[in-house]
């Protein structure tokens, strides 16, 4: 498969067809893999994609990542299904145009919720909770895809895989906060689940902005509890769950948790799952005028 | 630092009775950046605002605070006063403790500690109120008209008579609209065409108004009172200029085909007027049909054309105008396709405009197996019309004979989930009564049948109207009709008495259909032309249903007639006067002054994610583009226009990235009011 | 120098003991997560305050996710308080806490991080002081423990440090087999921790043993780096514009997780919160990595790509620390390298450092690049 | 006017947040005709429930607020048409949120109240605050995420001595 990836890259590059393919490579240790960018034919060999590709790639492709400012005219990237989603929503929220992107689908068939939990293959003890019950493992929005692509029925309601949500939701609100109060105990407030969300793409993110000071900038809990219902008051029908915030946290608090929530709550009232149509406005800027509204005196 | 002005106000005792306003104004004078304060029995009196003046102007004030009744009651008269007085007037505001304190509260310690909170949480916020200048913009004072029927005339001749240039672009060869094709109307009987073309006359010679017959607007940018419409003048193949109307063409063009105008009920030649009063009196050739057009056959009429002014080649035209004020005045259309439904046949003009001719013509012109002489009521006004195909004399289409049973059906299409609008189209009860008199007028020994749901007569003279109709023969039966079959040369109509709870079958020669009112079969497309709000039938949003029925959602653009929603003629005529009242209003001035509490965009900071676009209900926000220095382009961004900005802030709220600021509620000073909040509360 | 031997089974003992003691004892624990929770779940290894012996991971696990950095150098912590009045304005000083702190269970990495933070805060030389982190330091004592299983993370041994090394420590353990521990008493802090601990150490330690076991450790470590020829490369400040710079990091998303769990980065910002027209200042961490670190007001920003950012951390760790402070910048932990959500590898920067230096007309410049 | 106002041991702080054509309209209406309400309430007011950020409720929180209050026009009597249809999606988001967070989301209430609602306003906002006042204070709010440095302001002891 990683084959035909790689031959289709390399014509894309000999032809001048792309200025760059993004893709995974090797990482520094066995464990990991790491980001690539491939700029000239006789490197693509450097490609690979197997389950420890857990990086999402579309990051790269927001402008806040100074992506506009490389020049590139057209980028290939490697997709597995769950990144192409934050492509198309990218492009849905006009982060992006269809033609700048070439997308190279890759059939995914999970991915370990962990780098260090890689031993070789991938299985029920690592692999994420996010890959349960995925629809777009056959990616939907391709250029290019190894083999046939068949048709997948992906009308079905988003499912929220990780138990997690659910042993939470079945607390008591104390027992609930008291949760979050451990974790958020540990955010020292990097931000790096917000660099690393493909849909955070604020030229100047709220938490630092100082007219008003929306979030105070200091890592106690009322900076830390206000940054993070920011954080996922902002992803509300908007984050394609691609779980990079909770990886990347170096305190590893599962703040992603929070977006599934809301994603099952987006669903429930709203029918609406992101990254899958080009075209379709997420749901805090369209209504209906039957919306629920069961909590309205 | 602030310089700050609190006045409390006691309002006589209205506040001072629960409020110790001498407690709140010591209490002020101790807050960051207050540095004057006044208590007074009536800070809205005419010596109170000499204080409230003399302190801004003797202590150089930079903000006030008034702490008195609600801002709806004299936000303006202090914000008045402030601007005498030198300060910018959007530095003052009210806290409100008359109203939302005083009145409500009978302790006088608690009103009191209320009193000071409210009023503390004004101070900070004030320290964030920004100057603001109204906004001046030009105005373009001519206005555009969409559609000549009687909605636009009205509207047209009353703005050219206050001396307004107006432009009336109407889609068919001529003025006249529905109303053109009406007999006689309710419920006074007189003659439609007796009142209508002497209107359609008087719009032709006014100097100041301009009719763009043939013609459809393409395109409409800007925003109120500068909008560019881009009109396209469809080719009618005959030179406005030197046509003297003379008819030699349209008499002896060879060829025929369906006359819109008389719902295809006669021929019309191809080289046309839709009726003889047409104003302008230019002909127009239907290059569908025409054989010179289309096979470069015939070219009877440039020959016998007198003054030489038809011109096959002629193209297309397009022109752009510059408007202040929009009036869209397209009105209806009769439901199509119902007599599908009730076993009808439909002629083949009265297929959607979508099809093309060589669909149209594929459509089977035979009435085999179909009921002919079901018909709906427009068709039934051209046949009862003194101008129209018959003359006057009420005769089947089938056959040409005169009905002598004739059942009319109400509530066709109208009040039907099912098959139809959920809506009530409101006219049909009146003009079924109307065709039965004029049925039973011109045929005395003739039997009419209504099967009515309800009737609505709601109305001056309009119940009155439906009495007469009884008395004068028609029968009313309350029930709905199940089907209508083939019965030799008659049709059989199976219904229900529900009244009496029998089922009524009536063997009728006719049958008329009280069909639905629904918007213009292309509404959707206009109204995304013009950019304004419609609903899911169709029909065009008004900006309040109460308070502001003729304006639109966007501004500058208003709503006449039954674009609108159903209407009769007088509803129509009044509302199309209403809005040559708003554009004669906003025409009032030589220039606009806009409110400057609007959304302002921080370019820099947009990340272009068009979600303010998205949800702006008036459509305000623009895509820009900016340059460097040079020219070059460097990024996109969100523009607010102030043209069309009402203020509402919700873009505000959608944009993440905070780089839209309502102004006079700016994030920094809801951010102060909250934070000033948590002090005692009781 | 005072040694000893102490039953790793007693650890818990000994914590006992020091919070008996009216000491705030900070040491590694698990926070634990169920295993119904899914796959995505981890155990949390982190530094915390104990209240008991009874849960804690000293010499277990490897490293903890925070360093001990914010034991000293507070994630937040407000300078004074302030109120405007009309056109005063009344500053309102704080009061800190500085309470008496075991930290137990420290490897040799953080604990050799101490002396880089000293460097910055606490550095008499400097004229600077920073009364906090000082106050702090005075009443803080490391109980330090030898690595015994590094991960292919560490890199301990490429800046000259080992996984046993007692630098920075007041009281050393080493694991020597038996679940026994060499116990090495290093300052005077550590002789006090000692002398509370007094009834559960034993005799004397077995030095030989302590420096088998730890040469064996250092056999494990799989990552060698030469650093030795960075800093002189570094200085070079052609090299400043190299393209390695921009080759390596343009995978750099800065996210600034490195900085935050790096053991001795110390970058913080002091803002104003205020309610009204009162509030705080406050200090709390920053990181180099984020766009608006070095943004001018005028809307410049001298580190304006991500790469440029990157190569000021390189440059801060491994020049400007060695050059300015004299001590070291990089303590090998590792941690940058496995928080790194783009595997962004630090010990690749100093590998690809290395290479140039030895060959300096090696690599040229790549004309496409960029 | 007349009801005795009964002061409790534990009073409430509420924040609304109003649109100005409606709520506060309706708020105008019940001054106007002397009705009475608890006087724990304090408005911002807004030009419509569609300019209500989340944040700010979030920030009434944080200032100590025990319940928050948000209130616009009817569904189809916004006077921009469609600010509070955004504002209750929003709202049915946003409480969501607050919920996974463990915050009881009975401290967040959402009305629509037209201007002519006078007396439903004050019941509303009555039956709030009772509820409120049985809820107690906030406790997340009010003893976790506290004024974070509220403790260095007094100065212990055994610091003194």
């Amino acid at each position: 498969m990683i084959e035909q990836i790689r031959n289709q890259a390399r014509k894309l590059l000999e032809d001048g067809d792309v200025d760059v393919v993004i893709g995974y490579a090797e990482g520094s240790d066995p464990c990991r893999t790491t980001p690539v960018f491939i700029r000239k034919a006789e490197d693509v060999d450097k490609l690979i994609y197997d389950p420890r590709c857990i990086n999402s790639l579309p990051l790269y492709l927001n402008k806040r990542h100074e992506y506009t400012r490389k020049g590139w005219k057209k980028t290939a990237i490697i997709g597995k299904g769950c990144d192409i989603r934050a492509i198309v929503q990218l492009i849905a929220e006009n982060q992006l145009k269809r033609d700048e992107i070439y997308i190279l689908g890759v059939p995914c068939e999970g991915q370990v919720s962990h780098p260090e939990k890689w031993d070789g293959s991938l299985h029920d003890g690592n692999r994420a909770t996010k890959c349960i019950g995925c629809d777009v493992m056959t990616p939907h929005e391709t250029d290019f895809f190894p083999g046939d692509k068949p048709d997948v029925d992906r009308s079905n309601p988003y499912e929220v895989t990780s138990p997690k949500v659910a042993n939470l939701m079945e607390l008591e609100l104390d027992k609930r906060f008291a949760f979050w109060r451990t974790d958020f105990d540990r955010c020292f407030k990097c931000y790096a689940c917000r660099e690393v969300c493909p849909h955070c793409s604020c030229n100047v993110c709220i938490t630092d902005e100082t007219t008003p000071s929306w979030i105070d900038p200091a890592a106690h809990k009322k900076g830390v509890f206000s940054w993070h219902l920011t954080r996922a008051m902002h992803l509300v029908g908007r984050c394609t769950g691609c779980g990079e915030c909770t990886r990347a946290c170096p305190m590893d608090i599962q703040v992603d948790l929070f977006n599934q929530r809301m994603k099952e709550v987006v669903q429930d009232s709203y029918s609406y799952k992101p990254g899958y149509s080009l075209e379709d406005k997420h749901p805090l800027i369209t209504y209906q005028v039957d919306d629920r509204e069961d909590f309205i005196k | 630092m602030a310089k700050i002005g609190v006045f409390v106000c006691q309002c006589g005792n209205n506040i001072a009775r629960t409020v110790d306003t001498a407690e709140v104004a010591k209490y002020c004078s101790e807050q960051d950046g207050v540095v004057h304060v006044e208590d007074y029995k009536f800070m809205c009196s005419a010596p109170g605002q000499e204080m409230f003046k003399k302190a801004i102007k003797e202590k150089g004030l930079d903000a006030c605070i008034v702490s008195a009744c609600s801002p709806k009651m004299h936000e303006a008269t202090f914000r008045n006063a402030a601007e005498a007085a030198g300060l910018n007037p959007f530095k003052v505001e009210i806290a409100n403790i008359r109203e939302q304190c005083s009145w409500v509260h009978d302790d006088k310690a608690i009103g009191t500690v209320k009193s000071k909170d409210l009023t503390k949480m004004m101070v900070e916020r004030i320290k964030f109120n920004k100057p603001l200048e109204r906004y001046v913009m030009p105005l373009t004072k001519r206005a555009l008209v969409l559609g000549g029927g009687i909605a636009g005339i009205q509207a047209a001749l009353d703005l050219a008579q206050a001396g307004v240039d107006v432009h009336i672009v109407e889609r068919e060869p001529s003025l006249g609209g529905n109303m053109a094709r009406l007999s006689e109307t309710f419920p006074t009987l007189d003659c439609s065409q007796c009142i209508m073309t002497p209107r359609m006359v008087e719009v032709q010679n006014h100097p100041l108004i301009t009719v763009h017959a043939y013609a459809e607007l393409e395109q409409l940018s800007g925003f109120i009172g500068n909008f560019r419409a881009r009109i396209r003048q469809k080719a009618k193949f005959v030179i406005d200029d030197l046509c003297t109307g003379c008819g030699e063409c349209w008499e002896k063009c060879p060829f025929s085909t369906e006359s819109e105008f008389e719902m295809g009920l006669a021929k019309r030649p191809i080289i046309y007027i839709p009726f003889p009063q047409a104003v302008p009196t230019v002909p127009v050739i239907d290059k569908t049909e025409c054989p010179k057009i289309l096979k470069d056959k015939c070219g009877l009429c440039a020959d016998v054309c007198g003054p030489d002014c038809i011109d096959f080649t002629q193209q297309d035209e397009i022109k752009e105008i510059d408007f202040g004020a929009v009036i869209v005045a397209t009105g209806f259309q009769l439901m199509p396709n119902v007599y599908r439904e009730y076993g009808g046949w439909r002629p083949p003009h009265m297929t959607p405009k979508k099809l093309t001719s060589k669909q149209r013509k594929a459509l089977p012109r035979s009435d085999a197996g179909r009921l002919v002489d079901v018909i709906n009521g427009l068709e039934f006004e051209r046949l009862a019309s003194a101008s129209g195909p018959t003359g006057g004399q009420i005769r089947r289409p089938s056959d040409g004979k005169i009905p002598e049973v004739v059942v009319f059906i109400a509530c066709v299409g109208s009040r039907d989930c099912n098959k139809g609008v959920e809506y009530c189209s409101k006219i049909c009860c009146m003009y079924t009564a109307k065709h039965t008199m004029l049925y039973q007028h011109a045929v005395h020994h003739g039997k009419s049948y209504v099967f009515y749901m309800d009737i609505r007569a709601g109305g001056k003279g309009y119940e009155e109207f439906i009495n007469r109709a009884q008395d004068e023969g028609a029968q009313y039966v309350r029930g709905r009709v199940s089907r209508l079959t083939k019965k030799g040369e008659k049709i059989l109509v199976k219904g229900a008495d529900t009244l009496t709870g029998q089922a009524v079958d009536v063997e009728a020669d006719m049958v008329v259909l009280a069909t639905a009112m629904v918007s213009q079969g292309d509404s959707e497309e206009v109204a995304q032309t013009l950019g304004i709000g419609y609903d899911k039938h169709g029909f065009f949003s008004e900006q309040h249903p109460k308070l502001m029925p003729v304006e639109s959602s966007t501004g500058g653009i208003f709503l006449a007639g039954a674009c609108q929603g159903v209407k009769d003629i007088p509803e129509t005529v009044s509302q199309a006067s209403a809005t040559a009242a708003k554009v004669l209003a906003l025409f009032s001035k030589d220039e606009m002054m806009r409110d400057p509490e609007i959304a302002i965009v921080d370019q820099e900071k947009c990340m272009n994610c068009w979600d303010c676009v998205t949800v702006c209900p008036y459509l305000a926000i623009d895509r820009v583009e900016l340059k460097d220095r040079n020219g070059n382009f460097r990024k996109m961004a969100a523009y607010v226009n102030p043209g069309l900005c009402q203020g509402c802030g919700i873009c505000n709220t959608a944009c993440r990235s905070k780089s839209i600021e309502l102004m006079g509620y700016t994030n920094e000073q809801v951010y102060a009011q909250i934070t000033a909040f948590g002090g005692d509360i009781i | 120098m005072k040694t000893a031997t102490l039953n790793k089974s007693e650890i818990g003992k000994c914590i006992d003991l020091l919070v008996q003691s009216d000491l705030r004892v900070i040491a590694p624990r698990l926070i634990p997560r169920l295993d119904e929770d899914g796959t995505d779940s981890i155990d949390v290894l982190t530094f915390t305050e104990v209240e008991s012996g009874d849960d804690h991971q000293v010499g277990e696990g490897l490293l903890p996710l925070n360093g001990v950095k914010e034991f000293l150098f507070a994630k937040h912590e407000p300078l004074f308080a302030y109120e405007k009045r009309g056109k005063k304005v009344e500053i309102i000083p704080v009061h800190h806490e500085y309470p008496q702190t075991v930290i137990i269970g420290v490897r040799p990495c953080d604990a050799a991080s101490i002396a880089s933070l000293e460097s910055v805060f606490s550095n008499a030389n400097a004229g600077f002081e920073d009364p906090f982190f000082t106050e702090r330091r005075s009443r803080t004592t490391f109980i330090t423990y030898s690595c015994t299983a590094p991960d292919a993370s560490c890199f301990c041994t490429s800046v000259d440090l080992a996984p046993d090394s007692s630098k920075g420590s007041d009281l050393h353990l080493t694991e020597i087999g038996d679940g026994r521990l060499h116990v090495e008493v290093l300052t005077k802090a550590g002789e006090a921790v000692a002398k509370q601990l007094e009834s559960l150490l034993e005799g004397e330690g077995d030095q030989a043993a302590r420096e088998k076991s730890g040469a064996e450790v250092h056999e494990k470590l799989t990552r060698l780096r030469n650093s030795a020829p960075i800093m002189d490369w570094l200085m070079d400040t052609a090299n400043f514009d190299d393209e390695m710079w921009q080759r390596l990091g343009e995978k750099c998303i800065g996210c600034g997780s490195c900085t935050f769990v790096c053991p001795t980065c110390h970058c913080f910002d002091i803002v104003d919160e205020n309610k009204g027209s009162k509030g705080y200042r406050v200090k709390f961490w920053d990181s180099c990595q984020f766009d608006h670190f070095t943004l001018h007001a005028s809307g410049h920003n001298p580190r304006d790509w991500q790469y440029k950012r990157y190569r000021n951390r390189f440059n801060c760790k491994f020049k400007i620390y060695p050059e300015k402070f004299e001590t070291q910048g990089c303590v090998g932990c590792g941690r940058c390298i496995r928080a790194c959500p783009v595997n962004l590898d630090i010990t690749e920067y100093m590998a690809e450092v290395a290479h140039k230096a030895a060959n300096p007309n090696a690599i040229k410049a790549d004309p496409d690049f960029e | 006017m007349g009801k005795k106002i009964e002061i409790h041991d534990f009073e409430p702080k509420i924040m609304a947040f109003v649109c100005k054509w409606c709520t506060y309209s309706g708020a105008d209406l019940a001054g106007t005709s002397r009705m009475d309400y608890s006087p724990n309430v304090r408005m911002v007011r807004l030009p419509c429930s569609g300019r209500i950020d989340p944040q700010f409720m979030i920030k009434a929180f944080e200032q100590g607020a025990d319940g928050v209050f948000i209130s616009g026009c009817h569904p189809g009597d916004c006077h921009y048409n469609e600010g509070n249809y955004y504002a209750r999606r929003r709202n049915t988001t946003f409480r969501q949120l607050m919920d996974f967070n463990g915050i009881d989301i009975e401290r967040i209430e959402f009305s629509w109240i037209s201007a002519a609602e006078a007396i439903k306003w004050t019941e509303v906002i009555d039956a709030f605050t009772d509820k409120i006042r049985e809820l107690g204070r906030h406790p997340q709010y009010n003893d976790d995420i506290v004024d974070p440095y509220a403790q260095f302001l007094v100065q212990k002891d055994q610091e003194s001595a």
